[in-house]
This record gives structure tokens, sequence and C-alpha cells, in this order.
């Protein structure tokens, strides 16, 4: 008791003391997810703008002239650069895990908060320096997101002439360093601060799935920054790390010896990880947001656990299944299949143990329940194709067409995305002290999941015809009828209305952070320790004097002989009623 | 209903639950299993088994046996354990690709040595 | 460096400044463990030619070396409580480095004059690329003894304990051990 | 309940969609048949899961809507349960992974009485090489490429001299014959994909890589690049003509050796092939990446620079040696320059674009 006031009155020498050190240079783990998830939000705009282009391109070939095909492959990778690394992994674990993890376990603060102010700010860094890339000499680089050399390093690339492809090795270097100040303290929080009675095995399932992908980054990221390094040194030193001899523009290269299969091993083994660090944390908001909204107990918890662990572990050797069709040696595809289809099981388990919850609960049909719902029918769909492409005699003919563009947009898209909007529901509360629009989010539901699902289901279809992706216009094809580009337009069609309603959500949060309704202490009626702080939004330090002490797991939902439906983690047995 | 009202799945108090016993005839078909798994070690030792087979082999037995004993014996530790393997399985994981890369570099080796002999030159 | 309380059983008994470089140690292993592993995918083809190791680092090592042992007598300084044996271990660990990080650059210099240019070989971009990536994270950790240096100067006695100091000569031991496997590995192939 | 009627819509849908999509696999023209019975192997087991879990979804939502004052059920384990769908889940597993595994073994398993075919893939056209009469490769090298030995065969291996080139990007194989495929590129990765025939392999310079199928109908078919392979990425069409064993015959016959070609003068037309400058140019007027060669020696061009230049010998041969000192306008500066071609190649282009106009 002593130690916990005297604590808090030490820490109260850390209260910002003016405007800035309260709203700019904060150290306040609150102040760092929200400056976390505006600059994710605002670069993610960005990326489902270019994704909108590319859309007006396919949909409507020729209508608008200045998507060429050099700056069509430009947005497609920036694209796909944006959306996976500076939108949803900054999000997810920069966002939800900065807001989450003091809260969720009953302490002040990150360990080290002036490393997280840090990290903030080496990726907004980051973001500077990827946005700058759209305005030097030819623009962003154009080679694919997984900038495959040699591709990414000649010139005659779209984008290739100027500096693009150094920015954007360059910031997605400076993204890893702020990545490893971030994910050091959080796994440094997740072991050390947590509060009294807080045992690993009573931590919210979302913090598990932090820790567990944020492990993933540390450990996968190495990859990325040693092949960034060395692209970097090929691109401007002329060596050879991953470049052959090569014949372009009528010259033989200066370069000789290298393999780009290499460079492809180092990118999987960051990229395959990467799949999992955002579909994690997604898989964790779902496992509190189902609990909470059906009023019930997750069922399994323990296996929730060991299947994340299992997924994380395998996710490891996994990464080579994207490269069936490679030209890496061949026998390594029966091994691949295997752990990649080995790696479905503890995924399935997680997915039973959701819809189990449901069964015998008292289901709220709330704003946060729906996306809930919908990410599990978007994630089967997604995870089931996924298994056609793991296995690695089926992957030959469906890999590179289109249905590869359908299941990755379904499963790491539409589902993650989905379960963030449901997270933002759930937790807006908890930030702003005020509800969302009801209306407004049912409408940006509805819109968002059937219009996504109408964009990507389709394409696996044309996939199965064999439309190749990465494709400016499909014109010039013959075997390739002219109901895909009806289709085409179709999709665009709808990606205009899908993209058009993120402006709802828009909306609805700075419209609802004055007029919303005001929230009450718990809305949602959640047990975890987030809703159970002095003041609602909590303020600096979280707990005022008294730390909370944990009783019991979160999900005590339903628990019998209690009048409640629902036991907070910080009641003790006696004080049930 | 007195006995409902504090209701807890022991599973999540594992401080608060009583200690489990396990009949005998449980700990008697574990040493058995071991016994078992031990002799097929031996017998990977005795069939002259070389080369990465054997390795493996003489891994997958350990793992068994760790795996039998760590789950057993030792499951009242197993909050302690989950932790350890979420942090030790990954990296243990990351020696699979130094495996797999030294595989792809020697088919490269061999498909440039078959196919362009004159690299390098 | 923290002033919130930890819960009651912290993760074996570790610190969080502990916590923090242990992780951050194995995410630095990672990182060479990925570089040698394309160190060792590479050298295999036909156009490697390996680097003719200067003997500039033989010395080198020994300073290195050296820098460690400074770091364990400012420990065991720390642990006896001798102010003055700390800081003197201190200062020592500190000036070898400094020697070990101007040979590290010296001995590019000898081979750039030798002819071994960056891009010539992928050997020698290797051999440059490996040295280079080690004396940042070696770089690092001078930083870190500075910041500590230059608090104990000031007097501050938090940072003459044991835990501080000795956390500095983990990581410096921990460079140690990289340097060694890496140098092992570049005179061996 | 609008999302219940929603939902099942939407998953009777995607079922129902698998009857009567207008999209379906491209009709068959190889021996890979096997590969589309494991597709439709998966989609059956993958289509039953993703019902039965989304029925239950909806089953739930009906059945345990939200009433005041009640309680869900206290059940947070049964581990008999979980196991069970443990052991379901992984027998589906199994049940997918074995004809895929199968199916890759005979993929990778290259016959050894094959037809050998080696593809070679450049930005943005296709060429091929036959071993020719003495049935060995002659050796290649990355450091040999020029614009006139476009493959980079070693001119003094004895075994190189009578291997067939085929520059241009059209291919014959005989039917009901086992082809072999060696594929390489010179420049970036491209991926050799012909959707009839459902096979599928990058080509990577540097190394080789092995692709085998047996034509089974005859046909023209295209060869899609499936790897991105930068601007002309979508434009690098092929073709394999699927001919009978004596048509096969009378066409290779008709084509040159490398000792030919080597010998051969600066013929303008198989430059442009071999160059890859027709993925750009188009020569029958249609638009392309870049302005087409059909009918414009001797017009007027505008520039992006606002300029007007005609097009004639000296403006065709700076927009190859320095194609960035005069964009046309409406068009990428994106060309890259071919600075190294011989000024009797030049010309030869030149006088080849010329023939277009007339």
């Amino acid at each position: 008791m002593d130690q916990n006031s005297a604590t808090y009155e030490g820490q109260k020498m850390y209260d910002p003391k003016g405007w800035w050190d309260t709203y700019v240079f904060s150290q306040d783990h609150k102040v760092i997810a929200l400056q976390y998830v505006c600059v994710a939000l605002a670069i993610g705009l960005t990326g489902m703008f270019l994704s909108l282009l590319m859309r007006m391109q396919l949909g409507f070939p020729g209508l608008f002239e200045s998507i060429d095909a050099g700056s069509y492959y430009q947005d497609v990778t920036m694209h796909g650069m944006i959306m996976v690394i500076y939108l949803l992994t900054a999000l997810f674990l920069g966002g939800f895990g900065n807001y989450l993890i003091p809260l969720m376990l009953g302490c002040r603060d990150m360990a080290f908060p002036f490393v997280n102010m840090l990290s903030f700010w080496m990726y907004f860094l980051s973001v500077i320096i990827l946005v700058a890339s759209f305005f030097v000499e030819s623009g962003p680089t154009g080679a694919g997101w997984t900038l495959y050399p040699p591709q990414s390093i000649l010139e005659g690339t779209p984008g290739g002439d100027g500096a693009g492809i150094i920015l954007m090795l360059a910031s997605l270097a400076v993204f890893i360093i702020a990545f490893t100040m971030g994910g050091l303290n959080y796994i440094t929080t997740v072991l050390q601060s947590r509060a009294k009675g807080m045992t690993l095995m009573r931590m919210p399932l979302i913090i598990w799935c932090i820790f567990l992908a944020t492990f993933l980054g540390l450990l996968a990221f190495p990859a990325l920054l040693v092949g960034a390094i060395m692209l970097i040194f090929d691109r401007v030193l002329e060596t050879s790390f991953f470049m052959p001899e090569i014949f372009k523009g009528g010259e033989v290269l200066d370069y000789g010896g290298g393999s780009p299969v290499l460079f492809q091993h180092l990118f999987w083994f960051f990229g395959h990880p990467e799949v999992y660090i955002i579909a994690l944390p997604a898989f964790g908001i779902i496992s509190e947001l189902i609990s909470v909204h059906a009023r019930k107990n997750i069922f399994g918890y323990n296996m929730m656990v060991w299947a994340l662990i299992a997924i994380a572990g395998i996710a490891f050797i996994v990464w080579a299944h994207h490269m069936y069709v490679a030209g890496m040696n061949p026998y390594l595809g029966f091994f691949f299949a295997t752990t990649t289809l080995i790696i479905a099981v503890p995924t399935a388990i997680k997915v039973y143990n959701w819809v189990l919850t449901l069964w015998n609960a008292n289901i709220k049909m709330t704003v946060p329940m729906l996306y809930c719902l919908a990410f599990l029918v978007t994630f089967l769909n997604g995870g089931l194709t996924g298994l056609f492409l793991g296995n690695v005699a089926v992957d030959v003919p469906l890999s590179d067409t289109y249905f590869v563009v359908g299941h990755f947009h379904m499963v790491m898209a539409v589902s993650p995305v989905l379960a963030l909007y449901g997270g933002l529901y759930h937790w807006y509360p908890s930030v702003t002290g005020r509800m969302l629009n009801d209306t407004l989010g049912k409408i940006h539901f509805w819109i968002t999941f059937i219009g996504t699902y109408l964009i990507y289901f389709p394409m696996h279809y044309i996939g199965f015809l064999g439309v190749p992706r990465r494709y400016y216009s499909n014109e010039q094809y013959d075997f390739i009828p002219q109901s895909v580009a009806d289709l085409n337009q179709f999709i665009t069609v709808c990606a205009l209305i899908v993209g058009a309603a993120q402006f709802i959500l828009l909306y609805n949060f700075v419209v609802s952070l004055y007029k919303g309704a005001i929230a009450p202490k718990n809305p949602w009626g959640a047990c975890t320790l987030e809703w159970q702080t002095l003041e609602s939004p909590p303020g600096h330090g979280n707990w005022g004097e008294q730390l909370p002490v944990v009783y019991r797991w979160p999900y005590e939902y339903g628990l019998p002989g209690a009048t409640s439906d629902f036991v907070p983690q910080n009641v003790p047995d006696e004080q049930i009623t | 209903m007195e006995e409902q009202k504090h209701f807890k799945h022991p599973s999540f108090y594992p401080g608060d639950a009583p200690e489990t016993e396990h009949p005998f005839s449980l700990y008697i078909s574990v040493w058995i299993l071991l016994f078992v798994l031990s002799a097929f070690s031996y017998a990977v030792d005795l069939a002259e088994i070389q080369g990465y087979l054997r390795w493996f082999l003489v891994t997958v037995f350990a793992f068994l046996k760790a795996g039998l004993v760590v789950g057993v014996f030792m499951h009242m530790a197993w909050e302690r354990m989950a932790f350890l393997y979420a942090i030790m399985l990954p990296p243990l994981f990351l020696l699979a690709l130094i495996g797999i890369l030294a595989v792809d570099g020697a088919f490269v080796y061999y498909i440039r040595d078959l196919f362009m002999p004159l690299v390098g030159e | 460096m923290n002033n919130y309380p930890a819960s009651e059983k912290a993760f074996l008994g570790l610190n969080h400044a502990q916590v923090f470089v242990y992780v951050l140690m194995t995410v630095i292993s990672i990182l060479f463990l990925f570089i040698t592993n394309a160190y060792l995918f590479r050298m295999n083809f036909q156009d490697w030619s390996p680097v003719p190791i200067p003997s500039l680092l033989w010395f080198n090592t020994v300073c290195l070396a050296l820098a460690s042992v400074g770091m364990a007598w400012s420990k065991s300084g720390a642990k006896a409580a001798d102010h003055q044996k700390t800081k003197v271990g201190l200062a020592i660990a500190g000036v070898f480095v400094i020697v070990f990080v101007s040979g590290q650059t010296w001995a590019w210099q000898e081979l750039n004059a030798s002819g071994y240019f960056l891009s010539s070989n992928p050997a020698n971009t290797f051999f440059y690329l490996i040295t280079a990536l080690h004396a940042f994270h070696v770089i690092g950790g001078l930083v870190a003894w500075f910041i500590v240096t230059l608090r104990v100067f000031k007097g501050d006695a938090t940072m003459l304990q044991p835990e501080s100091v000795g956390l500095l000569g983990a990581y410096w031991h921990y460079m140690l051990l990289v340097w060694g496997v890496l140098f092992a590995m570049l005179i061996t192939t | 309940m609008a999302f219940v009627i929603v939902t099942a819509i939407i998953v009777i849908g995607t079922v129902l969609w698998n009857f009567v999509s207008p999209w379906w696999f491209s009709p068959l023209a190889s021996n890979w048949g096997f590969l589309d019975t494991t597709i439709l192997i998966s989609l059956v087991i993958t289509g039953i899961a993703f019902v039965l879990i989304s029925a239950f979804i909806l089953y739930c939502v009906v059945k345990f809507p939200y009433r005041e004052g009640n309680k869900s059920e206290y059940e947070p384990e049964n581990p008999a349960l979980e196991l069970k769908l443990t052991i379901i889940t992984t027998i589906g597993v199994i049940a997918l992974l074995a004809p895929g595994l199968y199916a890759w073994k005979l993929y990778v398993e290259l016959p050894v009485d094959a037809l050998e075919v080696e593809g070679v893939g450049q930005q943005w056209v296709w060429s091929y090489r036959f071993p020719g009469e003495d049935g060995v490769y002659g050796n290649t090298s990355g450091r040999l490429f020029s614009s006139k030995n476009t493959f980079g065969l070693d001119p003094d291996d004895p075994y190189g001299q009578d291997d067939i080139l085929i520059r241009g990007g059209e291919v014959h194989l005989p039917i009901n014959n086992k082809v072999v495929f060696q594929l390489r590129s010179k420049d970036v990765l491209h991926d050799f994909y012909v959707p009839q025939f459902r096979a599928k392999m990058d080509l990577v310079p540097g190394q080789q890589s092995n692709l085998w199928f047996e034509p089974t109908v005859l046909g023209t078919y295209e060869v899609a690049c499936a790897e991105y392979c930068g601007t002309g990425h979508y434009a690098m069409r092929g073709v394999v003509v699927v001919d009978t064993e004596e048509d096969f015959k009378t066409w290779l016959a008709g084509q040159p050796t490398f000792a030919e070609t080597m010998n051969e003068g600066a013929n303008g037309e198989q430059i442009v092939q071999t160059l890859g400058c027709v993925a750009c140019h188009s020569i029958d007027g249609s638009d392309g990446i870049g302005p087409t060669w059909r009918d414009t020696y001797g017009t007027n061009r505008a520039l992006a620079s606002g300029e007007t230049v005609v097009v004639d010998d000296d403006y065709i041969k700076t927009s190859i040696v320095n194609p960035m000192s005069q964009i046309a306008e409406g068009y990428a500066p994106v060309m890259p320059a071919y600075a190294t071609l011989s000024e009797e190649e030049l010309t030869a282009i030149g006088d080849y674009i010329k023939t277009l106009s007339e």
C-alpha cells in the first residue's frame, strides 16, 4: 500500500507539464497510441486512394490518361507496402498495442515511456521518408511490394531511375528501428509490469496475441533489414549480392554471380511472419469482442493460447510457400507444403473456439459484434483458400493469378480491417468517453462487409481462368474473355463505393468526439481492466493511487451464482453478489 | 447451490486449485513409454543408421521424451512453460533458415555448374 | 530508468533494463545470424574469392577482449563498492573500444589500398558489410558507455551500481562474443 | 436478423457460384488434368468446412439472441470436444495434402525421354532454343550476351553450333510428346505460363529452372508472363503452337542454327524481335507503352517538350541510343537506352521501320 502510493507520487512527477508535452512529445502510452492511429490511418487513406487509382485503370482502361503503365505499377507497389507495413503493422501494434497493454495489464505506462515516444517519432520519420519518395524525380519505386531484385535495382523499372527505391529501403530500415524500440518495450512491459495477480494465464487473449506478434516481428524484421541493406549496396555501390549477369538495354551490366532467390528467401522469411504479425492482433481483437458481446466466456482459453504459440512458432518455417514456382530447389516444396498445411490446424482450432463461444451465449448484435461475425465469415473464406495456395501442386496453376489477389486480400486485408473497425468501435468509448453513432456504424458496416466480399470473391474465379495478377491491362490476350473486363468494371464500382464509405467512419469519429452520447464507464460490460479505471477516459498514470489487483481470468461472463452476468477481473470473490 | 456460488474452473486458478493426484497407473505407463522411446533411440544406434536420418531420428525421440516429461510430470509448471516455449520456440525455428538456405545454395551451385559452367570465368 | 512499480513477481528475477537489453541482444543475434546465413549461401558460388584477412584484425580482437576485461574489472569494483576501481575499469574499457573501432577503419583502408574494393568481389563486400555492421553495434555500446561515464563524472552514484555497470558490461561481452564468431567465420572461409 | 439473412445469402451464393460461374478453368490442353482434380478436391473439402462453420455461426446467432436477465452457459473448456475437432481437422488437412504432394512429385520429376526446349525470357519477349541435331546444348554465359549473340552462347563450343534458335516469340511443339522446358532469363524475373497447360515456372537470371508437360490438344496458345517484370509485364505475350509431329519437324527444319545466325547480316526485323522492342511499339498500329511503328515514318511527332519533329532516320537513331532526349508527347519516359547497338544495326532498324509505312 505504501509502496503504491509512494510510486504514485513519484509517477506524478512525470505528468505532462505543457501543451507540447501533453499532445506532441507525450510519453503517455495512450497519447502515443492515438498518434500511431492517426498517422497510420492517414497513410492508410493514401494507400486506399492508390488502390482506387489501380481499380480505375482496370475497370475503365485508358479512361484516365495520367495512369500509364509505369505509374500503375508504382501505385501497385506503394499500395502494397503502405497497407501491409505502414497501416496494419503500425496500427495494430503501435496503436492497439500501446493503448491496451498497460491498461489491460494494470500498470501505469509502458516500461520505458521515453523509448516508446522515440518509437513513434521514428515511425513518423519513416512515413515521411516514404511519402517523400512520391515527390522525387520519376517517383516512388515500382518494383512490386516484394522488391524482388534484379527488378528493384535496375534502372528502367518504373520509378527506377530516381531515388525511389533508396527512399523506400531507407524508410523500411527506419521503420524496423522504430518497431524494434516499440517491440522491446511491449515485451518488457508484458514480462515485467503486470499488476498483482495478473498471471500469464489470466492475460486477455489480445495481450497474448500482441505479445507473440511483437516477438514474431522482432525475430523476422532483421531478415528484411539485412535484405534491405544488401539491396541498397547492390543499388548504390554496384555490388552483386543478388545480381547475376544481366543483359539489359543491349549491353551486359556490371554485375555477376549473385542469386535473386537469396533475396526471396530473406524477404519471405520476414514476409510470412509479417502475415501473422497482422493476423494475430486481429485474432486477439476478435477474441475479446466475441466474448464481451456474446456475454459468454471465451471457449477453450488454454487451447487458444497454445494454438497461438504454435502458430507463432510454425509461422517461421513456412516462408517458402511463396516461392514454389520461384526457381528454388523444387524438392523443398514437400517440406514447405507440409508445414504450411500443419499451420492450418491451430488456426482452425482458433476458429472453432470462436464459433463455439457463440454456443449457448447471449449474443448482443452491437456494431462491434457485427464486425466480429463478418470477420469470422471472411476469415473462414480467406483461410480456406489459403489451403489451396499452401498445397504445393495446387499452387502451380493458381500462383500469380487473381486467385492469389483474392485470397490474400480476403485474409490479410478484409478480415484484419473488419477486426480493426470492430476494435475501433469497441474501444472508442474508452479513449474518448463518448459512444460512436450506431446508425452510421451499421451503414458503414454493411457497405464495407458486402462491398469487400463482392470485390474479392469473384477474383478467385478469374484466377481459375488463369488471368495473371499485376497486369496493367488484359486487352492483349485472347484467352481472357470480355466478361472479365465487365467484371473488372463491376469490381471498380464496388471499390469506389467501399472507398467512399470509409469516410462515414471518419465522419462518425470526428462528430462523435463532440456530439456522441456520453459513454457510461463500462458501456459493454467487459471484464478486462481497461474498463475498470477510476476516471473514464483514464488519465495519465491510468489508475490513480491504487494499482488494481487481479483475482480472476478476463472472461468471467455468466458466472453461476453471481447476479451480474459479468465479473470484472479486479473483483475479489468476497464481493461477488 | 451454495457450493456453486464461487464455482471456478480450476485450470484458470492453478494456485487455488488443490493438487490433483495422478493415478499411479499413469506414472507407470509414462515410465514404460519413456523406456520404449529410449529403446528406439538405441535401436537407431544398433541399426547403424548414419547421416542426417540418424540425427533426425535421435532428435525426434529426444523431443518426444521431453514432451512426455513436460506434459505429465511438470504440468503444474505449465504457466512458466508456456512462456518459455513462446520465447524459445520461434528462435529455434530460425535454424530452419540455415538448413534450407544451405540446401538451396547447393542447388543453385549445382544448376550453374551443370548449365552455366562459364559463370565466374 | 523506470519509475513505475513492477509486479511482485518479475520475470526470472530480472529488472526492466535487463529484460530490455537481453531481448535486444536476441534481436541483434538474429540480425547477425541472417547475415551469416547469407554469407554461407553466397560463398558457395563460383565467383567467390576470399579476402586476405589483415593481421591488424588480430590486434583489434585483443583490444576488444581487453575492453571486456575492463568492464569485468569495473563490475567487480562496483560489487565491492570500490568506486575508484569501477571508474578505472570503465576508462580502460572505453579506451580499448575506441582503439578497436579505429583499428577496424584502419583495416578497411589497408584493404582498400591494396586493391580489395568493396564491389569487386562478393567476399570483399561481405567482409566490409559484416565488419561495418559489427562496428556499428559496438559504437552503439560506446554511446551507452559515454552516457554512463558522463553520469559517473557528474556524481550520479546509481550508475556505479553493479546492475548498471554489469548490464553495460554484458552488452560488451556479448559484442566480443559476436565478433569472435564472425571473425572465426571470416578467417576460416 | 438482417445479418443472418444477408450472411446466409452470401454463404449460399458462394457455394452456388461454383456451379454458375461464367469463369472457370481454361480448357485443358496438357497432361496436367490431375492439378485440376486436386483443386476440385480442395474445393469440396474446404467448401464443406465453410458451409458447416458458417451455418453453425448463423444458427447460434438465431438461437441465442440477447435477452435481458438471461445468462450464458459457463463452459470454459471441453477438452474432449476440442480433441475431436482437432482430429477431424487433421484428417481433412491430410486429405488435402496427400494428393497435392503426389501431384508435386509428378511435377518435379522430369521425364528422361522428353523433347528438350530452352526458354529464354527478357524484357519483354520470349525466345527458345532447341539442342539441334546432336541433342546437346552448347554452353552459355551471361557475359557473352550481345545484340548479335542474343542467347549468350559460347561461340567456341562445338555443341552449340547446331543449336536451333527461335527468336520472335512463337514456338511450335509436337502433340502428345513430353516436353521439358529449361528456363532462364537475361535480365529480371519472368514466369512462363500457358493457362491451358496449367504448368508454370519462374525464369531466374543466373540460374536454370525446369518445367515439363505434354501438350494433348492441337492449337495455338498464348504464353503469359506471370511474374512481374517491369513496365511491359502485361504485354509480354508469346505464342505456343501445338502441331502434329510432321508439321513440327517441317517448322523446326526452317529455323536457323546458331552458326547461321552468327553469320547473317543485320536484319532490322530480327533485331527488334530479339531486343523485345515490339512489346511496347506495336507494328499493327495499336497503341502501346510507346508509339506504334505502323505508318509512322515521315510523319510529324509532337514531343513532350512541346516541339515537333519529323520521324526520320536521325530521330529514330537518337530515340534508340538516347530515348530520354526526345520523349513523344503522351508517353511515359520509360524506354531504356540501347547505347551499344552498332551503326549497321541502327540503320537496319530504321530501314525496317520504314518498311512499315509503305
